[in-house]
């Protein structure tokens, strides 16, 4: 992975490498993990780096010369952190520091008081919300950078068609038609199914966004901006965050803590139900739309630096 | 115990498809081997559900099988794109 | 040392994903670094979240023991966040290109310096 | 009869993984793309069917064997399609098959 020069096979392995880490995480019991890092390290990751490729080009410039000076920090550095590596608990203690202050609550505790089995989800959606919601807010915040970056202060290039990008993949294509409704459809089966087994809203707007993502690579972009138009997309980022931020608002309205659901039914675990639901879908718009919004905005920067090319 | 011996299989036949995406010699190699890689993990994550006795596990492997076509076809669409700049090289890549 | 294993990969994997921000010239090299440093500070909290006898934290009949929930969910969290500001870098490296025509580092360094 | 359905998940598991085995070992050693591309091709759908079948027979009734019967209907239809856009892309891309020797001066 360091020596390869062609920036290709880089990409090839580092796809490898995220199906490799995934795999490491099941055996892990990381189930939820897992499921986001198949999608975004195997999937959109090496996706990005392919679009950007195509714009920076394959090969890198000839380097034959080790660098020392970043060789003897690192040695002295894998020195220093394998010195301290030592100190940790054990793997798989059962008694290491970690799984001691609220850890042991939420595994306690958590079926009761949220009422659904998995524990991530209630983590995440519930005890943890405020901290999600700052996650989203960062997703939303990286959505509107790219935007601003790669589509603003620039004129607007004419729209080209791009019908003859897959002509030639006729069986792709066939293939692709029947797939996305199966792969949107199994979007929302994780995004609604993930209190109960793994999955949820950041596992769901990957698997939505890899559908629309094929979609544009089969279909051209042109025709997957007719379905999904930019303009559409910028909203659903936007809302995804107001709907997570305006869940926490109704709490305070009805007399509850910021984020905290208990109050929104006249049951506590039924109302802690509804807002990880709320929650959820809102997670799902933003991660989705602005995953797609990245996607549309790279591809159309790579698009108009080959016209500018010609 | 069977379904360990087939993990078994599925972990060496993934280093050969490590070692076939290592060693090329052509970039449809590498390709090929990511995908013969992905499919395995798909088994080996379907495999490893059922010695965990979590067969909830499968949704991940679901989410590989359909991860894995959709980089390959990204892969595709990146030739077609750069068709004039790469394709000359493509043959003889080292 | 057969207990600490797992955070010798940790280790061995930030410091070869560390030296490739460092020392490769190229830009999108740079990225896939910092992509496999990021990963391994990922594996780091995952296999701290193990316990051995445990099995998933989703709740099932028959089963005491857990692992650590809490791990996981910072790095669910961090996996997506963690894409949306590499795609950021990513959209930067595009930017550059357009600007210098190039995504070598001493090629823009150079660049500057004339200027 | 759970005698026969383990045995014969055993069975389907074994034969599976043989062939998997056969599949990576072919990737590894055959001489050029498209016998390798043959290698992994051939064996992947069979293998992939055999093992999910094993599986299949081992998990019984429920939520587990529909998911199982959802995967191998994806790897069944997109394992094939990958193939062939590969294949024809190499072609495309000026690779040819071992013995091919359309473009030699002999012919």
């Amino acid at each position: 992975m360091v020596r390869a020069r062609d920036l290709f096979a880089t990409v090839m392995l580092s796809g490898i490498y995220g199906l490799l880490s995934a795999s490491f995480f099941i055996l892990m019991d990381a189930a939820d993990v897992a499921f986001t890092e198949a999608a975004v390290g195997a999937g959109i990751f090496p996706l990005l780096m392919l679009t950007v490729l195509t714009s920076v080009g394959r090969y890198e410039a000839e380097r034959r010369r080790v660098r020392y000076l970043p060789l003897f920090v690192m040695v002295v550095l894998a020195g220093a952190l394998f010195a301290a590596v030592l100190q940790m608990p054990p793997f798989g203690a059962v008694d290491a520091p970690s799984h001691g202050h609220v850890a042991q609550r939420y595994i306690q505790d958590s079926p009761a008081e949220i009422g659904i089995p998995n524990m991530v989800t209630s983590v995440l959606a519930s005890y943890r919300g405020f901290d999600t919601l700052g996650e989203v807010v960062v997703i939303f915040t990286a959505a509107v950078g790219v935007v601003v970056i790669l589509l603003g202060g620039r004129p607007k290039t004419p729209q080209q068609s791009t019908q003859a990008l897959m002509a030639e993949h006729k069986v792709l294509r066939v293939v692709g038609k029947m797939l996305i409704p199966l792969i949107l459809l199994f979007g929302l089966y994780v995004q609604f199914h993930g209190e109960y087994g793994p999955g949820g809203g950041f596992q769901a707007g990957v698997i939505f966004a890899v559908g629309i993502i094929l979609y544009a690579m089969l279909f051209g972009l042109s025709n997957a901006q007719r379905v999904v138009p930019l303009g559409v997309l910028r909203w659903l980022v936007a809302l995804g965050v107001l709907i997570y931020g305006s869940v926490g608002l109704a709490n305070l309205v009805v007399g509850g803590e910021y984020l905290n659901y208990s109050m929104l039914a006249s049951d506590p675990v039924t109302g802690q139900h509804i807002g990880i639901i709320l929650i959820e879908l809102g997670v799902g718009i933003t991660v989705a739309s602005a995953m797609v919004l990245i996607f549309f905005a790279f591809t159309r920067a790579t698009r108009s630096r080959d016209e500018l090319e010609e | 115990m069977i379904l360990t011996v087939v993990a078994l299989a599925l972990i060496v036949v993934m280093a050969m498809a490590i070692a076939r995406a290592f060693l090329g010699p052509t970039i449809y190699d590498r390709i090929l081997a990511v995908n013969l890689f992905g499919t395995k993990t798909v088994l080996l994550i379907a495999v490893v559900s059922y010695i965990a006795g979590r067969p909830d596990f499968l949704d991940v492997a679901l989410i590989y099988a359909l991860i894995n076509f959709i980089s390959v076809i990204a892969v595709l669409r990146f030739f077609e794109y750069g068709s004039s700049k790469v394709n000359d090289k493509v043959g003889k890549d080292a | 040392m057969a207990d600490y294993y797992n955070y010798l990969i940790v280790v061995l994997l930030m410091v070869m994903g560390l030296y490739i921000v460092m020392a490769q010239g190229n830009l999108v090299k740079k990225l896939i670094g910092l992509n496999i440093f990021q990963t391994s500070v990922f594996i780091f909290y995952i296999s701290t979240a193990k316990v051995s006898g445990g099995t998933a934290p989703i709740v099932i009949d028959g089963a005491e023991l857990y692992s650590n929930p809490l791990p996981q969910v910072l790095i669910l969290t961090a996996i997506v966040v963690g894409i949306a500001t590499m795609s950021l870098a990513l959209a930067l490296v595009l930017r550059i290109k357009r600007a210098y025509g190039s995504v070598e580092e001493d090629v823009i360094l150079e660049q500057d310096k004339s200027c | 009869m759970p005698e026969l359905i383990t045995l014969l998940s055993s069975l389907c598991l074994l034969l599976g993984a043989f062939l998997i085995f056969s599949g990576g070992l072919g990737v590894l050693r055959f001489p050029d793309f498209f016998t390798r591309m043959h290698a992994a091709g051939v064996t992947e759908t069979m293998a992939v069917t055999l093992i999910v079948l094993g599986l299949m027979l081992h998990s019984g009734w429920g939520l587990p064997l529909f998911k199982l019967l959802l995967i191998l209907l994806f790897v069944m239809i997109t394992g094939p399609t990958a193939s062939h856009a590969l294949a024809k892309s190499a072609l495309h891309g000026g690779l040819r098959p071992l013995g091919d020797d359309s473009n030699n001066e002999r012919h």
